[in-house]
Protein backbone atom coordinates (compact mmCIF):
# COMPACT_ATOMS: atom_id res chain seq x y z
CA UNK A 1 0.00 0.00 0.00
CA UNK A 2 1.15 3.39 -0.76
CA UNK A 3 -0.16 6.54 0.51
CA UNK A 4 1.24 10.13 -0.40
CA UNK A 5 0.91 13.77 0.05
CA UNK A 6 1.68 15.48 -3.25
CA UNK A 7 2.59 19.49 -2.77
CA UNK A 8 1.93 19.55 -7.28
CA UNK A 9 -0.15 18.66 -9.63
CA UNK A 10 -0.45 14.91 -10.34
CA UNK A 11 -2.11 12.71 -13.46
CA UNK A 12 -3.77 10.29 -11.77
CA UNK A 13 -3.63 7.78 -14.48
CA UNK A 14 -0.22 8.15 -14.88
CA UNK A 15 0.38 7.52 -10.90
CA UNK A 16 -2.06 3.82 -11.69
CA UNK A 17 -0.31 3.05 -14.36
CA UNK A 18 3.34 3.18 -12.77
CA UNK A 19 1.87 1.61 -9.25
CA UNK A 20 0.67 -1.26 -11.27
CA UNK A 21 4.03 -1.60 -13.22
CA UNK A 22 6.39 -1.02 -10.28
CA UNK A 23 4.73 -3.20 -7.76
CA UNK A 24 6.24 -6.61 -8.02
CA UNK A 25 4.29 -9.83 -8.14
CA UNK A 26 0.83 -8.35 -8.81
CA UNK A 27 1.00 -9.39 -12.78
CA UNK A 28 -1.53 -12.14 -13.07
CA UNK A 29 -3.02 -12.18 -9.91
CA UNK A 30 -5.10 -9.60 -9.60
CA UNK A 31 -8.68 -9.23 -11.43
CA UNK A 32 -10.27 -5.99 -10.64
CA UNK A 33 -8.68 -2.69 -9.96
CA UNK A 34 -11.71 0.36 -9.02
CA UNK A 35 -9.85 3.57 -8.80
CA UNK A 36 -11.71 6.82 -7.79
CA UNK A 37 -10.52 10.64 -8.57
CA UNK A 38 -11.90 13.76 -7.50
CA UNK A 39 -11.12 16.79 -9.49
CA UNK A 40 -11.38 20.47 -8.32
CA UNK A 41 -14.52 21.96 -10.25
CA UNK A 42 -14.87 25.47 -11.16
CA UNK A 43 -18.04 25.83 -9.03
CA UNK A 44 -19.23 25.47 -6.17
CA UNK A 45 -22.47 25.95 -4.54
CA UNK A 46 -23.47 28.73 -7.23
CA UNK A 47 -20.21 30.53 -7.46
CA UNK A 48 -17.06 30.63 -9.43
CA UNK A 49 -14.13 28.98 -7.90
CA UNK A 50 -11.04 30.45 -8.98
CA UNK A 51 -8.75 28.42 -7.00
CA UNK A 52 -8.28 26.24 -3.69
CA UNK A 53 -5.74 26.21 -1.07
CA UNK A 54 -6.23 22.94 0.51
CA UNK A 55 -4.94 22.96 4.46
CA UNK A 56 -3.64 20.08 6.22
CA UNK A 57 -2.50 18.49 9.57
CA UNK A 58 1.45 17.13 8.67
CA UNK A 59 1.90 13.92 10.75
CA UNK A 60 -1.98 13.65 11.47
CA UNK A 61 -3.09 13.25 7.99
CA UNK A 62 -0.79 10.69 7.06
CA UNK A 63 -1.66 8.26 10.28
CA UNK A 64 -5.35 9.02 10.00
CA UNK A 65 -4.87 7.61 5.89
CA UNK A 66 -2.84 4.93 6.79
CA UNK A 67 -5.50 3.78 9.53
CA UNK A 68 -8.11 4.23 6.91
CA UNK A 69 -6.43 1.93 4.82
CA UNK A 70 -5.63 -0.59 7.27
CA UNK A 71 -9.32 -0.40 8.10
CA UNK A 72 -10.25 -1.43 4.74
CA UNK A 73 -7.55 -3.82 4.50
CA UNK A 74 -9.25 -5.76 7.60
CA UNK A 75 -12.59 -5.53 6.19
CA UNK A 76 -11.71 -6.44 2.10
CA UNK A 77 -9.17 -8.70 0.89
CA UNK A 78 -7.24 -6.97 -1.50
CA UNK A 79 -3.89 -6.88 -2.58
CA UNK A 80 -2.93 -3.32 -2.87
CA UNK A 81 -4.18 -0.05 -2.37
CA UNK A 82 -3.00 3.32 -3.42
CA UNK A 83 -4.06 6.32 -2.24
CA UNK A 84 -2.70 10.54 -3.27
CA UNK A 85 -4.02 13.49 -2.13
CA UNK A 86 -2.95 17.35 -3.37
CA UNK A 87 -2.28 19.82 -0.45
CA UNK A 88 -1.52 23.71 -1.03
CA UNK A 89 -2.60 25.56 -4.01
CA UNK A 90 -4.90 23.42 -6.63
CA UNK A 91 -6.24 24.97 -9.74
CA UNK A 92 -10.37 23.94 -11.09
CA UNK A 93 -10.06 20.71 -13.46
CA UNK A 94 -6.82 19.60 -11.35
CA UNK A 95 -6.85 16.31 -9.48
CA UNK A 96 -7.34 16.89 -5.70
CA UNK A 97 -7.63 12.84 -4.90
CA UNK A 98 -6.44 9.26 -6.15
CA UNK A 99 -8.05 5.95 -3.92
CA UNK A 100 -7.20 2.97 -6.15
CA UNK A 101 -7.51 -0.81 -4.70
CA UNK A 102 -6.80 -3.61 -6.50
CA UNK A 103 -8.08 -7.00 -6.03
CA UNK A 104 -8.51 -10.56 -6.75
CA UNK A 105 -12.59 -9.95 -7.08
CA UNK A 106 -14.85 -6.94 -8.32
CA UNK A 107 -17.11 -6.57 -5.35
CA UNK A 108 -14.24 -6.34 -2.88
CA UNK A 109 -11.90 -3.86 -5.35
CA UNK A 110 -15.33 -1.38 -5.26
CA UNK A 111 -16.08 -1.63 -2.03
CA UNK A 112 -12.83 -1.07 -0.15
CA UNK A 113 -12.25 1.50 -2.52
CA UNK A 114 -15.29 3.67 -1.95
CA UNK A 115 -14.86 2.86 2.19
CA UNK A 116 -11.52 4.70 1.73
CA UNK A 117 -12.98 7.41 -0.11
CA UNK A 118 -15.98 8.20 2.35
CA UNK A 119 -13.57 7.64 5.07
CA UNK A 120 -10.80 10.03 4.01
CA UNK A 121 -14.18 12.57 3.15
CA UNK A 122 -15.42 12.48 6.88
CA UNK A 123 -12.23 11.97 9.04
CA UNK A 124 -8.82 12.51 7.21
CA UNK A 125 -8.00 16.23 8.39
CA UNK A 126 -7.40 18.49 5.35
CA UNK A 127 -9.19 21.71 5.10
CA UNK A 128 -10.48 23.35 1.46
CA UNK A 129 -10.78 27.49 1.49
CA UNK A 130 -11.77 28.37 -2.20
CA UNK A 131 -10.53 31.90 -3.52
CA UNK A 132 -14.35 33.01 -5.28
CA UNK A 133 -14.62 36.10 -7.92
CA UNK A 134 -14.47 38.47 -5.35
CA UNK A 135 -13.46 36.68 -1.91
CA UNK A 136 -12.60 33.92 -0.18
CA UNK A 137 -14.71 31.05 1.75
CA UNK A 138 -13.37 27.99 3.80
CA UNK A 139 -15.78 24.62 2.83
CA UNK A 140 -17.69 24.30 5.85
CA UNK A 141 -18.56 20.52 5.42
CA UNK A 142 -18.58 17.59 3.44
CA UNK A 143 -21.48 15.32 2.07
CA UNK A 144 -22.08 12.01 1.95
CA UNK A 145 -21.37 9.93 -0.31
CA UNK A 146 -23.75 7.16 0.18
CA UNK B 1 3.01 20.47 32.44
CA UNK B 2 3.67 21.43 28.84
CA UNK B 3 1.11 20.69 26.31
CA UNK B 4 1.46 22.08 23.17
CA UNK B 5 -1.73 23.26 21.37
CA UNK B 6 -2.24 23.38 17.47
CA UNK B 7 -5.45 25.42 15.18
CA UNK B 8 -6.28 24.13 11.36
CA UNK B 9 -8.74 25.63 8.87
CA UNK B 10 -10.87 28.33 9.83
CA UNK B 11 -10.19 27.85 13.40
CA UNK B 12 -6.96 29.32 13.47
CA UNK B 13 -7.88 32.62 11.55
CA UNK B 14 -10.54 32.47 14.44
CA UNK B 15 -8.01 32.01 17.09
CA UNK B 16 -5.49 34.65 15.26
CA UNK B 17 -2.61 32.01 15.69
CA UNK B 18 -1.56 28.69 14.71
CA UNK B 19 -0.70 27.39 17.76
CA UNK B 20 -0.44 27.80 21.85
CA UNK B 21 1.83 26.34 24.65
CA UNK B 22 0.47 25.64 27.43
CA UNK B 23 2.14 25.34 31.14
CA UNK B 24 -0.61 25.29 33.35
CA UNK B 25 -0.83 22.60 36.30
CA UNK B 26 -4.70 22.11 36.64
CA UNK B 27 -5.56 20.87 32.94
CA UNK B 28 -6.80 17.31 32.92
CA UNK B 29 -9.12 16.64 29.96
CA UNK B 30 -9.00 18.02 26.23
CA UNK B 31 -12.04 20.25 27.22
CA UNK B 32 -9.69 21.99 29.97
CA UNK B 33 -7.13 22.67 27.20
CA UNK B 34 -9.73 24.80 25.55
CA UNK B 35 -10.58 26.61 28.55
CA UNK B 36 -7.30 27.42 28.75
CA UNK B 37 -6.69 29.17 25.08
CA UNK B 38 -10.16 30.26 24.66
CA UNK B 39 -10.59 32.32 27.79
CA UNK B 40 -12.45 29.65 29.46
CA UNK B 41 -15.20 28.90 26.81
CA UNK B 42 -16.74 25.52 26.35
CA UNK B 43 -15.77 23.60 23.09
CA UNK B 44 -17.89 24.64 20.51
CA UNK B 45 -19.75 21.20 19.34
CA UNK B 46 -18.12 21.43 15.74
CA UNK B 47 -15.48 21.70 16.88
CA UNK B 48 -12.87 18.24 16.08
CA UNK B 49 -10.15 17.23 18.92
CA UNK B 50 -6.93 15.16 18.64
CA UNK B 51 -4.59 14.33 20.75
CA UNK B 52 -0.91 13.10 19.21
CA UNK B 53 -2.46 12.79 16.10
CA UNK B 54 -5.50 10.63 16.85
CA UNK B 55 -9.19 12.17 17.10
CA UNK B 56 -10.21 12.21 20.65
CA UNK B 57 -13.18 12.76 22.53
CA UNK B 58 -12.58 16.33 24.88
CA UNK B 59 -13.59 14.15 27.59
CA UNK B 60 -9.84 12.29 27.04
CA UNK B 61 -7.09 12.81 29.41
CA UNK B 62 -4.29 14.79 28.64
CA UNK B 63 -0.25 14.92 29.98
CA UNK B 64 2.57 16.52 29.78
CA UNK B 65 4.31 16.65 26.42
CA UNK B 66 1.06 16.03 24.52
CA UNK B 67 0.56 17.61 21.11
CA UNK B 68 -3.37 18.65 21.06
CA UNK B 69 -5.31 20.03 18.20
CA UNK B 70 -8.69 21.72 17.30
CA UNK B 71 -10.14 22.05 14.43
CA UNK B 72 -13.51 22.12 11.98
CA UNK B 73 -15.06 19.43 10.48
CA UNK B 74 -12.95 17.97 7.34
CA UNK B 75 -13.07 19.05 4.13
CA UNK B 76 -10.71 17.05 1.80
CA UNK B 77 -11.21 14.46 -0.94
CA UNK C 1 -20.53 8.42 -24.08
CA UNK C 2 -18.56 6.05 -25.79
CA UNK C 3 -18.56 2.36 -25.96
CA UNK C 4 -16.10 0.45 -27.86
CA UNK C 5 -15.06 -3.44 -28.42
CA UNK C 6 -11.44 -3.84 -29.36
CA UNK C 7 -9.60 -7.15 -30.56
CA UNK C 8 -6.24 -5.96 -29.62
CA UNK C 9 -4.29 -4.99 -26.14
CA UNK C 10 -5.67 -1.70 -24.42
CA UNK C 11 -3.91 0.15 -21.85
CA UNK C 12 -7.03 1.28 -19.61
CA UNK C 13 -5.58 4.21 -17.79
CA UNK C 14 -3.88 6.10 -21.27
CA UNK C 15 -7.48 5.30 -22.73
CA UNK C 16 -8.95 7.21 -19.41
CA UNK C 17 -6.69 9.88 -20.35
CA UNK C 18 -7.55 10.49 -23.81
CA UNK C 19 -11.34 10.12 -23.28
CA UNK C 20 -11.50 12.90 -20.44
CA UNK C 21 -8.57 15.54 -22.64
CA UNK C 22 -10.32 14.77 -25.40
CA UNK C 23 -14.04 15.19 -24.76
CA UNK C 24 -15.23 19.47 -24.98
CA UNK C 25 -16.68 21.01 -22.62
CA UNK C 26 -15.97 18.61 -19.08
CA UNK C 27 -12.72 20.24 -18.13
CA UNK C 28 -13.68 21.97 -13.79
CA UNK C 29 -17.63 20.37 -14.53
CA UNK C 30 -16.97 16.86 -13.14
CA UNK C 31 -15.84 16.21 -9.38
CA UNK C 32 -16.10 12.80 -9.32
CA UNK C 33 -14.44 9.91 -11.60
CA UNK C 34 -14.96 6.34 -11.05
CA UNK C 35 -13.56 3.66 -13.09
CA UNK C 36 -13.28 -0.19 -12.79
CA UNK C 37 -10.38 -2.36 -14.46
CA UNK C 38 -11.37 -5.92 -15.11
CA UNK C 39 -7.85 -7.98 -15.80
CA UNK C 40 -7.29 -11.27 -17.04
CA UNK C 41 -5.78 -13.60 -14.08
CA UNK C 42 -3.39 -16.23 -14.56
CA UNK C 43 -5.25 -18.41 -12.70
CA UNK C 44 -8.99 -19.62 -12.74
CA UNK C 45 -10.84 -21.99 -10.41
CA UNK C 46 -7.67 -23.74 -8.78
CA UNK C 47 -5.92 -23.77 -12.59
CA UNK C 48 -3.23 -21.95 -14.51
CA UNK C 49 -4.91 -20.31 -17.24
CA UNK C 50 -2.28 -19.92 -19.99
CA UNK C 51 -4.62 -17.27 -22.37
CA UNK C 52 -8.25 -16.84 -23.01
CA UNK C 53 -10.57 -16.27 -26.17
CA UNK C 54 -13.27 -13.87 -25.63
CA UNK C 55 -16.68 -14.78 -28.16
CA UNK C 56 -19.23 -12.01 -28.66
CA UNK C 57 -22.17 -11.78 -30.53
CA UNK C 58 -21.60 -9.02 -33.45
CA UNK C 59 -24.03 -6.05 -33.05
CA UNK C 60 -26.07 -7.55 -30.27
CA UNK C 61 -23.29 -6.93 -27.77
CA UNK C 62 -22.50 -3.34 -28.89
CA UNK C 63 -26.36 -3.14 -28.62
CA UNK C 64 -26.87 -4.20 -24.93
CA UNK C 65 -23.60 -2.35 -23.65
CA UNK C 66 -25.75 0.78 -25.24
CA UNK C 67 -29.13 -0.27 -23.69
CA UNK C 68 -27.42 -1.08 -20.31
CA UNK C 69 -25.20 2.96 -20.07
CA UNK C 70 -28.86 4.09 -21.09
CA UNK C 71 -30.33 2.42 -18.14
CA UNK C 72 -27.78 4.18 -15.86
CA UNK C 73 -28.07 7.72 -17.36
CA UNK C 74 -31.33 7.24 -16.61
CA UNK C 75 -31.35 6.58 -12.70
CA UNK C 76 -27.80 8.42 -11.79
CA UNK C 77 -27.51 12.08 -13.11
CA UNK C 78 -23.93 12.05 -14.72
CA UNK C 79 -21.60 13.75 -17.54
CA UNK C 80 -20.30 11.28 -19.21
CA UNK C 81 -19.74 7.14 -19.14
CA UNK C 82 -16.44 4.94 -21.37
CA UNK C 83 -16.74 1.39 -21.78
CA UNK C 84 -13.83 -0.42 -23.56
CA UNK C 85 -14.27 -4.36 -23.65
CA UNK C 86 -11.48 -6.49 -25.46
CA UNK C 87 -12.73 -9.31 -27.64
CA UNK C 88 -10.73 -12.17 -29.30
CA UNK C 89 -7.53 -13.77 -28.07
CA UNK C 90 -6.47 -12.32 -24.42
CA UNK C 91 -3.25 -13.23 -22.46
CA UNK C 92 -3.29 -12.87 -18.66
CA UNK C 93 -2.12 -9.61 -17.32
CA UNK C 94 -4.12 -8.01 -20.09
CA UNK C 95 -7.31 -5.50 -19.56
CA UNK C 96 -10.20 -7.22 -20.56
CA UNK C 97 -12.86 -4.42 -19.83
CA UNK C 98 -12.85 -0.69 -18.41
CA UNK C 99 -15.75 0.96 -17.29
CA UNK C 100 -15.32 4.49 -16.17
CA UNK C 101 -18.22 7.24 -15.63
CA UNK C 102 -17.46 11.20 -15.09
CA UNK C 103 -20.27 13.23 -12.74
CA UNK C 104 -20.50 16.07 -10.24
CA UNK C 105 -20.35 14.22 -7.41
CA UNK C 106 -18.59 10.52 -6.42
CA UNK C 107 -21.81 8.77 -5.41
CA UNK C 108 -23.31 8.82 -8.49
CA UNK C 109 -20.12 7.97 -10.13
CA UNK C 110 -19.35 5.14 -7.43
CA UNK C 111 -23.33 3.78 -8.52
CA UNK C 112 -23.18 3.95 -11.99
CA UNK C 113 -19.64 2.52 -12.77
CA UNK C 114 -20.91 -0.16 -10.20
CA UNK C 115 -24.17 -1.05 -11.95
CA UNK C 116 -22.71 -0.94 -15.49
CA UNK C 117 -19.68 -3.72 -14.40
CA UNK C 118 -22.81 -5.86 -13.19
CA UNK C 119 -25.46 -5.51 -15.95
CA UNK C 120 -22.44 -6.37 -18.02
CA UNK C 121 -21.67 -8.81 -16.32
CA UNK C 122 -25.02 -10.73 -16.35
CA UNK C 123 -26.44 -9.53 -19.81
CA UNK C 124 -23.72 -8.55 -22.43
CA UNK C 125 -23.71 -10.97 -24.74
CA UNK C 126 -19.50 -12.35 -24.32
CA UNK C 127 -18.39 -15.64 -23.01
CA UNK C 128 -14.80 -16.95 -22.34
CA UNK C 129 -12.99 -20.15 -23.32
CA UNK C 130 -9.68 -20.76 -21.50
CA UNK C 131 -6.63 -22.78 -22.55
CA UNK C 132 -5.40 -24.50 -19.69
CA UNK C 133 -2.23 -26.30 -19.01
CA UNK C 134 -4.06 -28.86 -20.62
CA UNK C 135 -7.11 -28.45 -22.29
CA UNK C 136 -9.30 -26.07 -22.59
CA UNK C 137 -13.08 -24.94 -20.76
CA UNK C 138 -15.49 -22.44 -21.41
CA UNK C 139 -16.25 -20.52 -18.31
CA UNK C 140 -19.87 -21.53 -16.83
CA UNK C 141 -21.33 -18.63 -15.59
CA UNK C 142 -20.32 -15.12 -13.86
CA UNK C 143 -20.98 -14.55 -10.50
CA UNK C 144 -22.53 -11.57 -8.87
CA UNK C 145 -20.35 -8.79 -7.70
CA UNK C 146 -22.22 -7.32 -5.02
CA UNK D 1 -41.16 -17.69 -43.67
CA UNK D 2 -37.63 -17.30 -43.58
CA UNK D 3 -35.82 -16.97 -40.28
CA UNK D 4 -31.67 -17.36 -39.32
CA UNK D 5 -30.84 -18.81 -35.88
CA UNK D 6 -27.23 -18.14 -34.37
CA UNK D 7 -25.43 -19.83 -31.69
CA UNK D 8 -22.57 -18.32 -29.71
CA UNK D 9 -19.74 -19.64 -27.04
CA UNK D 10 -20.35 -23.67 -26.32
CA UNK D 11 -23.38 -24.32 -27.91
CA UNK D 12 -22.19 -23.53 -30.96
CA UNK D 13 -19.51 -26.33 -30.20
CA UNK D 14 -22.36 -28.55 -29.03
CA UNK D 15 -24.56 -27.53 -31.95
CA UNK D 16 -21.66 -28.08 -34.03
CA UNK D 17 -22.18 -25.34 -36.69
CA UNK D 18 -22.58 -21.47 -36.61
CA UNK D 19 -26.18 -20.98 -37.54
CA UNK D 20 -29.12 -22.65 -38.92
CA UNK D 21 -31.79 -21.13 -41.85
CA UNK D 22 -35.64 -22.03 -41.22
CA UNK D 23 -38.25 -22.07 -43.50
CA UNK D 24 -40.49 -23.46 -41.67
CA UNK D 25 -44.25 -22.45 -42.04
CA UNK D 26 -45.27 -23.71 -38.74
CA UNK D 27 -43.26 -22.02 -36.20
CA UNK D 28 -44.89 -19.57 -33.80
CA UNK D 29 -42.00 -18.89 -30.72
CA UNK D 30 -38.93 -18.81 -30.22
CA UNK D 31 -39.56 -22.36 -28.73
CA UNK D 32 -40.61 -23.73 -31.98
CA UNK D 33 -37.51 -22.63 -33.13
CA UNK D 34 -35.29 -24.53 -30.57
CA UNK D 35 -37.23 -27.46 -31.50
CA UNK D 36 -36.94 -26.96 -35.23
CA UNK D 37 -33.04 -27.09 -34.75
CA UNK D 38 -32.38 -29.72 -32.01
CA UNK D 39 -34.87 -32.18 -33.38
CA UNK D 40 -37.62 -31.81 -30.77
CA UNK D 41 -36.59 -30.78 -27.93
CA UNK D 42 -37.31 -28.48 -25.03
CA UNK D 43 -35.13 -25.80 -24.56
CA UNK D 44 -33.03 -25.98 -21.54
CA UNK D 45 -33.56 -23.79 -18.90
CA UNK D 46 -29.67 -22.60 -18.65
CA UNK D 47 -29.73 -21.44 -22.47
CA UNK D 48 -30.75 -18.17 -23.13
CA UNK D 49 -32.63 -16.38 -26.27
CA UNK D 50 -32.47 -13.71 -28.35
CA UNK D 51 -34.82 -12.06 -31.35
CA UNK D 52 -32.92 -9.43 -33.46
CA UNK D 53 -30.49 -8.85 -30.75
CA UNK D 54 -32.63 -8.21 -27.78
CA UNK D 55 -33.21 -10.54 -25.24
CA UNK D 56 -36.53 -12.32 -25.87
CA UNK D 57 -38.55 -15.28 -23.38
CA UNK D 58 -39.11 -18.64 -24.82
CA UNK D 59 -42.69 -17.56 -25.66
CA UNK D 60 -42.12 -15.13 -27.86
CA UNK D 61 -43.15 -14.75 -30.89
CA UNK D 62 -40.84 -14.86 -34.44
CA UNK D 63 -42.11 -13.47 -37.60
CA UNK D 64 -40.53 -13.90 -40.97
CA UNK D 65 -37.26 -12.15 -41.47
CA UNK D 66 -36.24 -12.41 -37.81
CA UNK D 67 -32.79 -13.38 -36.12
CA UNK D 68 -32.50 -15.46 -33.31
CA UNK D 69 -29.64 -16.86 -31.06
CA UNK D 70 -29.52 -19.01 -28.14
CA UNK D 71 -26.77 -19.42 -25.88
CA UNK D 72 -25.25 -19.55 -22.62
CA UNK D 73 -25.03 -17.99 -19.87
CA UNK D 74 -22.26 -14.42 -20.40
CA UNK D 75 -19.48 -14.94 -18.68
CA UNK D 76 -17.44 -11.16 -20.27
CA UNK D 77 -15.92 -8.57 -18.22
Amino acid sequence: MLIQLRPTEFDPYAELQRHQTETPGHAGKYGATCAFVGTMRDFNENETVRRMFLDHYPGMTEKQLEKIAEEARSRWCFLDALIIHRVGEILPDQPIVLVAVWSSHRGAAFDACRYIMEALKSRAPFWKKETLEHGERWVEKNTSGY
Amino acid sequence: MSIRVRYFGSLREKMGRVDDSLAAEDIVTVSDVWKAVSEGQYLPDRILCAVNMDYADPNAPVKDGDEVAFFPPVTGG
